[in-house]
């Protein structure tokens, strides 16, 4: 029978439907302030998908930000155990994971299950996360998706002071009041993204094959910096923003199974 | 959870009272004095010698915007400094007759400096401590503790005799042999109290005669015995770091499948440890120095082995799980503590968290996400033994 | 005479034409340029709309707030100066100006005779600007407007503790998953309170005198205005064109030199 | 260990030193690049030769040391001007991010700190530290004894000076040098601790000789000879070097007195310098003076000492007494009173026109900036600036932002004095 699983974070809501060991379907929908309810909303969605009901449903494993909130579900799991089990999924070799999410950037350690063994997430006030993305390139009015392609395009090195997301913006500001072309402080930019997260992998030992995740890893030019960084190639998923919501459907088998068996 | 001890019930009434509860009320309609403290390793047995009610300054259980203490006090100050000076300015802590600190750490005493110049306080006390427990050390503090008997005493035009010192010390020991005997029952297999209800006891410890409090916290003990209460204890926590005295806090960490048994708070277990010599042929103010020098020591203390050897020595006795540690950002004793003692956690196999936090936060989201996943880590080591 | 006062913002560039009789034109440019670049365009889009040629402007006066260069300037005087002439001109018995703009929060006091007292600027840690709101708009997805309207539905306000623009967005954003959610328009009005109690907080580095004069581009927002007003405890001045006052402090401290030239050809401290 | 980056930074202040000498007319500059970089020599050459180096905090006196014949060098200012001579600062403070130190504490023990987990800093026999200036120096050096597992000293301080006072950090003055003795086998020359005492109260006659001359109009003295005595007091306490380069301020100074010339060609305004200003460059103050003729006469943490005086005879208690007497110590440690007067009075004696904070990031000592900008106000009659900066992080505020700041205040500042003189 199918499962499901739920990512709800705090800028947006996945939903991933799963039967056997395939994704069926999956949906990806914004959460801002839409509150606990979107959650059902993103799987009812990929239910439409799927062309499944509710009660099709064997179990539903909630995780992310909106978890709590979650009813009807299994009992939760954190994120950051959804991203090492769908990590593992996709790449069963991957033992260190990096997830660049929207509020938060890990480092995340798992063993040969898939299993959470250790993590290091970023201090509140880093920086070098997706929304650090996301001011910059509205300042410079370049579409989200089109940064990781101008960063590549940059010819000088620009350093960032990657403490604050804030003060990278002013420090944005005054950048472009000099001349600095866009794709010079795009790369600069995801430079300093590539060496938050370096920070955060040298506090546990990075293993050969690693992963990165979250909806940065579409970014080919924070791609390029973190390889040039850690000096290993990721491995990345087909849709590294659904990783979470595919772990937590893997919980879900699990919990499904552990009831028929039990 | 099985339903909340009902002997708790008054340390809850007063906590809801904060910061002017009804006991302070009380003590001060009938005529006694108040002196308020912030900063740590205060001697209150001193104090309460002298006739005063001695009452732990904090901030509210919640984050709250600090617009006029960040006027007062530079935004690097941590926000526990912060949140009480916020109280302070707008008027909240005018019942005060007094207010006490020690150089305990940088917050502390620039909140002291700001105290002085912009609050008014009717009497100022300032406790000079050292770091060290050397025997030049013991005299230099003798020495300033004598000092500061005297300030009080003509402050108060009070002499604080032996006999109330004594009379205090016992008091005050009583508290400790209390929390020793509650903290003995945490080190169940599933133990008859929660961490969050422990600072429930704690917070209102803070805001009452000592006396008082034993005989309510011999209550929550004896009801804790006798009431077959187990705790699904999950997995066994301790918690470290800044004084924190928010229990929505610790309810959190607690309700994503752990139970916090231990910790090395200066609110908490850093204060009850160890008792003070009750020998009365010596000198009270002596016993007094020798225990606040020799107590568990706080991060401002050397070497920093004795403390981290009792923190180790706590999660063994209480067979910890794993450590949380909380720091308030700025607070650069914990900062720089934590990423030693993590250290020596680890090398024992005894998995740590580190939490940025603000003065007075519940457990956010992002808070309960890093827990859970701790929670869940823990989870894994144990499974595979 | 015509003079040109020009306020190089951290986002908007503001440019202020004054004659004999008064402000005559005002301009703004939200472009993210090189200074002289937006400068230039500016002055020129106020040339062409006025019909006047760069000869027949008597000064061009220009502050810059990022530090920047300002060639296209005949004289350059700095944001507190500016600021402090632009609010006597309007109000000339204003004792304390407080000019919240996009980046930062500027408070200038005055002493009896109506000269530069203290001043003080946000700290560097704490966002005391709109930017605040700005990135709190963006990432709820509304106009800034929008969020405004919706604040001013609503008296209640929900506490937001945070300083930092970052953890105020997670702060809200944490509200939207508490069971039950708090009304939207509250927290948006305790987003607006935030704002405005950090800048009323800001106020007690210098202390208030009376009358206040609340200007900058974020005394355009009713719900950021509302919420000052709660909170100051003193007469509050609004201005019409809040924005430009750093930019007519310019053109005033232009025309008050070639007055003052005129008199005296050697008084050359710009006063 | 990698000594390179070491190695490197000595190299680079060589080569600087090479390149400035021939250009500097003046002797106190001349002196100061010569005694700052045989400073790194010697540490260097300790470290090819095997000699036993004693790694310190600031304010733990190397007189000690030097009496003992050992090599002493300062962790957080060396770990800090290696990093400035390589312009290392990404990589020593991302290195210490990645040990865990986060980014709400100071940048220069941050700095250190990475310098120590790359085993950049040359290995010690010890390292004494103690709990002068703030919780970060309390704190960080027992952090560094962990990283390389050495012996470490905690030397205790009281918070504020009195009699007692003084008598517990002689003491504990005491213990130190028990510790090197057994740590080192080495026996304390209590003879040379004497005369090493002797000529550091000789070089704090000169100190505050020099505090005096600098009351002259025009100021005969650069802020950054001010900064340079300041570390060169704490580098080189109790040597013949010291006494040298203070020999050579005084006489540099006395001479523009005597003359009436100013350090700079046209003074215009009379700034005092209330905290550390960014340590990584001296441009912002060459450009005030330059461009505005603004110069620092005073600086009150390093350049008000105490009035008692220090006794060689009694080398203990002589450095227990410098201590408490110095100018940064007396500033930070002790409630704000002593700051807030020593400004004041600064104000009134050096005929000043304002006064500038540095509010360093992360800095808990930034609480006292209101109570010193309303005592300056309200007592004094000037107006103070607040400048955000980085003591060690160029990038976290640029120079350029901190220019606009200083600029608007000087232009207030112009203005105010030119109404005065109305």
């Amino acid at each position: 029978m199918p499962v499901a699983g739920i990512d709800i974070g705090s800028r947006t809501a996945k939903a991933v439907i799963m039967e056997g060991d395939k994704i069926i379907s999956s949906h990806i929908g914004e959460t801002i302030l839409k509150g606990p309810d979107v959650g059902i909303a993103v799987l009812n969605e990929s239910l439409k998908l799927a062309g499944l009901k509710l009660s099709d449903l064997e179990s539903i494993m909630p995780t992310g930000y909106g978890r709590f909130q979650f009813t009807g579900g299994e009992k939760h799991v954190s994120e950051i155990s959804c991203h090492a089990r769908g990590v593992h999924w996709y790449f069963p070799t991957v033992r260190t994971i990096l997830d660049i999410g929207g509020q938060d950037s890990k480092a995340i350690k798992c063993d040969s299950n898939g299993r959470l063994t250790n993590f290091v997430l970023n201090s509140k006030c880093a920086g070098g996360t997706g929304r650090f993305l996301e001011v910059i390139a509205d300042i410079l009015e370049v579409p989200i998706e089109k940064l990781g392609e101008l960063a590549l395009s940059s010819r000088q090195n620009i350093s960032f002071s990657t403490v604050c997301v804030i003060f990278a913006k002013t420090e944005a500001i005054n950048m472009l009041r000099e001349g600095v072309p866009k794709s010079d402080i795009i790369a600069g930019l995801h430079d300093s993204i590539a060496k938050v997260a370096a920070s955060l992998l040298v506090q546990l030992t990075v293993e050969k094959d690693f992963s990165l995740t979250g909806g940065v890893a579409k970014n080919s030019g924070v791609v390029a910096k973190i390889k040039e960084k850690i000096g290993l190639e990721p491995m990345i998923a087909p849709d590294p923003q659904l990783i979470g919501a595919v772990g937590a459907a893997l919980f879900a088998l699990d919990r499904a199974k552990r009831r028929r068996t039990a | 959870m099985s339903q909340i001890l009902k002997t708790l019930t008054p340390f809850m009434e007063i906590n809801k009272e904060f910061p002017f509860a009804s006991p302070i009320k009380e003590w001060k309609q009938s005529g006694g004095k108040v002196i308020g403290f912030f900063g740590g390793d205060i001697p209150e047995e001193i104090l309460s010698a002298a006739g005063a009610l001695p009452v732990w300054l904090r901030g509210h259980c919640s984050e709250i915007p600090l617009d006029d203490a960040n006027s007062y006090l530079h935004i690097y100050t941590c926000s526990h400094m912060r949140s009480i000076l916020e109280i302070a300015l707008k008027g909240d802590y005018n019942y005060l007759d007094g207010v006490m600190s020690t150089p305990y750490c940088d917050g502390s005493r620039r909140m002291f400096d700001v105290w002085d110049r912009y609050i008014p306080i009717p009497a100022l006390f300032f406790l000079h401590t050292p770091h060290k427990n050397t025997p030049e050390a013991e005299a230099y503090y003798y020495e300033n503790m004598k000092e500061f008997v005297t300030s009080l005493e003509s402050t108060f035009q009070k002499k604080v005799t032996k006999e109330a010192l004594w009379d205090a010390i016992k008091t005050y020991n009583q508290t400790r042999k209390l929390f020793i005997q509650l903290y003995d029952l945490r080190k169940k297999d599933n133990p008859p109290i929660s961490g969050a209800e422990v600072m429930e006891i704690y917070d209102a410890s803070a805001m009452m005669p000592r006396k008082d409090f034993n005989i309510l916290l011999e209550k929550v003990i004896d009801e804790a015995k006798t009431a077959d209460r187990k705790l699904d204890s999950g997995h066994r926590l301790m918690i470290n770091g800044t004084a924190l005295h928010n229990p929505e806090y610790v309810k959190g960490i607690e309700d994503l499948g752990s139970i916090v048994v231990a910790d090395s708070l200066l609110n908490g277990a850093m204060g009850f440890s160890d008792l003070i010599s009750e020998d009365e042929n010596t000198d009270p103010l002596l016993a007094i120095t020798r225990h606040y020098l020799n107590k568990f020591p706080a991060p401002r203390m050397v070497p920093s082995e004795i403390r981290f050897d009792k923190i180790l020595q706590m999660a063994e006795d209480f067979r910890i799980d794993g450590m949380i540690t909380g720091v308030v950002r700025y607070c650069a004793p914990h900062i720089y503590d934590e990423i030693r003692l993590s250290k020596r956690f680890e090398a024992r196999g005894i998995p740590s968290l580190r939490l940025d936090l603000e003065y007075g936060m519940a457990a956010t989201g992002q808070i309960k996400t890093r827990v859970q996943a701790f929670i869940e880590m823990i989870e894994e080591r144990k499974r595979k033994g | 005479m015509k003079i040109i006062g020009i306020d190089i913002g951290s986002i908007a560039t503001k440019l202020v034409l004054l004659n004999d009789t008064g402000v005559v034109y005002r301009e703004s440019l939200s472009i993210s340029e090189r200074s002289e670049t937006v400068a230039a365009k500016i002055i020129e889009k106020a040339l062409q709309a006025n019909s006047l040629s760069r000869d027949s402007i008597d000064l061009i006066v220009g502050t810059s707030r990022s530090g920047g260069d300002a060639p296209f300037a005949d004289m350059k005087k700095g944001l507190y100066m500016c600021l402090f002439k632009g609010a006597l001109e309007l109000f000339p018995d204003v004792k304390t100006i407080i000019d919240v703009g996009a980046e930062n929060t500027t408070i200038v006091t005055l002493d009896k005779e109506s000269q530069i007292k203290d001043f003080t600027v946000n700290d560097k840690c704490a966002a005391g600007g709109g930017v605040f709101l700005e990135a709190i708009a963006k990432a709820m997805g509304l106009s800034l407007d929008e969020m405004a309207a919706e604040a001013m539905k609503t008296e209640k306000t929900i506490d937001i503790a945070s300083t930092c623009t970052i953890f105020a967005e997670q702060e809200i954003l944490s509200y939207a998953f508490e069971d039950p959610p708090p009304p939207r328009s509250e927290i948006l009005a305790g987003l607006h309170e935030s704002l405005a109690s950090r800048v009323v907080g800001l106020t007690g580095k210098v202390g208030v005198i009376p009358p206040v004069l609340l200007c900058g581009g974020v005394s355009l927002n009713p719900a950021f205005v509302r919420s000052f007003k709660k909170l100051i405890n003193a007469e509050v001045y609004l201005t019409e064109a809040p924005q430009f006052v750093v930019a007519l402090g310019a053109a005033v401290i232009g025309r008050n030199y070639i007055l003052n030239s005129k008199e005296s050809p050697h008084a050359g401290s710009g006063n | 260990m990698d000594h390179s980056l070491w190695l490197e930074a000595v190299k680079n202040l060589e080569g600087l030193t090479n390149h400035v000498l021939p250009k500097v007319k003046s002797s106190g500059e001349k002196a100061y690049y010569e005694l700052y970089t045989s400073y790194f020599q010697k540490v260097t050459q300790a470290m090819v030769e095997g000699k036993e180096i004693a790694a310190h905090s600031t304010f733990v006196p190397p007189e000690i040391f030097h009496a003992m014949d050992m090599v002493p060098v300062l962790i957080v200012s060396s770990s800090g001007a290696m990093t400035v001579c390589t312009r290392n600062y990404k990589d020593a403070m991302d290195t210490s991010r990645g040990y865990g130190v986060p980014l709400e504490t100071c940048s220069a023990h941050r700095i250190q700190l990475g310098h120590f987990v790359k085993d950049w800093f040359p290995k010690p026999k010890l390292i004494v530290h103690m709990g002068a200036g703030c919780d970060a120096f309390s704190s960080s050096g027992g952090v560094s004894a962990d990283m390389y597992d050495c012996p470490d000293f905690y030397l205790d301080v009281p918070w504020e000076y009195s009699k007692r006072g003084v008598k517990y950090l002689a003491e504990e003055f005491g213990r130190l040098i028990e510790f090197v003795e057994k740590e080192t086998g080495r026996k304390m020359d209590w003879d040379r601790l004497k005369e090493n005492m002797a000529r550091t109260a000789e070089m704090t006659r000169l100190y505050r000789e020099i505090a005096e001359l600098r009351k002259a109009v025009p100021s005969p003295m650069e802020s950054r000879r001010a900064w340079q005595s300041y570390w060169m007091y704490w580098i080189n306490a109790g040597t013949p070097e010291g006494v040298r380069w203070f020999t050579i301020v005084r006489d540099e100074v006395k001479a523009r007195v005597e003359k009436g010339i100013g350090a700079i060609p046209n003074e215009k305004l009379r700034l005092l310098d209330l905290f550390m200003p960014p340590q990584f460059s001296f441009r912002l103050q060459d450009w005030m003076a330059k461009d505005y003729g603004a110069l620092f006469v005073s600086e009150s943490i390093v350049f008000h000492w105490g009035e008692e005086e220090i006794d060689p005879s009694n080398p203990l208690e002589a450095l227990a007494m410098r201590y408490f007497m110095a100018p940064m110590t007396r500033c930070i440690m002790g409630s704000s009173k002593d700051f807030i007067n020593d400004s004041i009075k600064a104000v009134k004696e050096y005929k000043v026109d304002g006064a500038v904070f540095w509010a360093q990031n992360a800095c808990r000592q930034a609480g006292i900036i209101r109570s010193l900008k309303d005592a300056l106000s309200e007592q004094a009659g000037i107006p103070t600036l607040v400048v955000d900066c980085d003591i060690m992080d160029p990038t976290f505020v640029t120079v350029e932002e901190m220019q606009l700041r200083l600029k608007d205040f000087i232009e207030i500042l112009s203005e105010r004095k030119a109404r005065r003189s109305n």
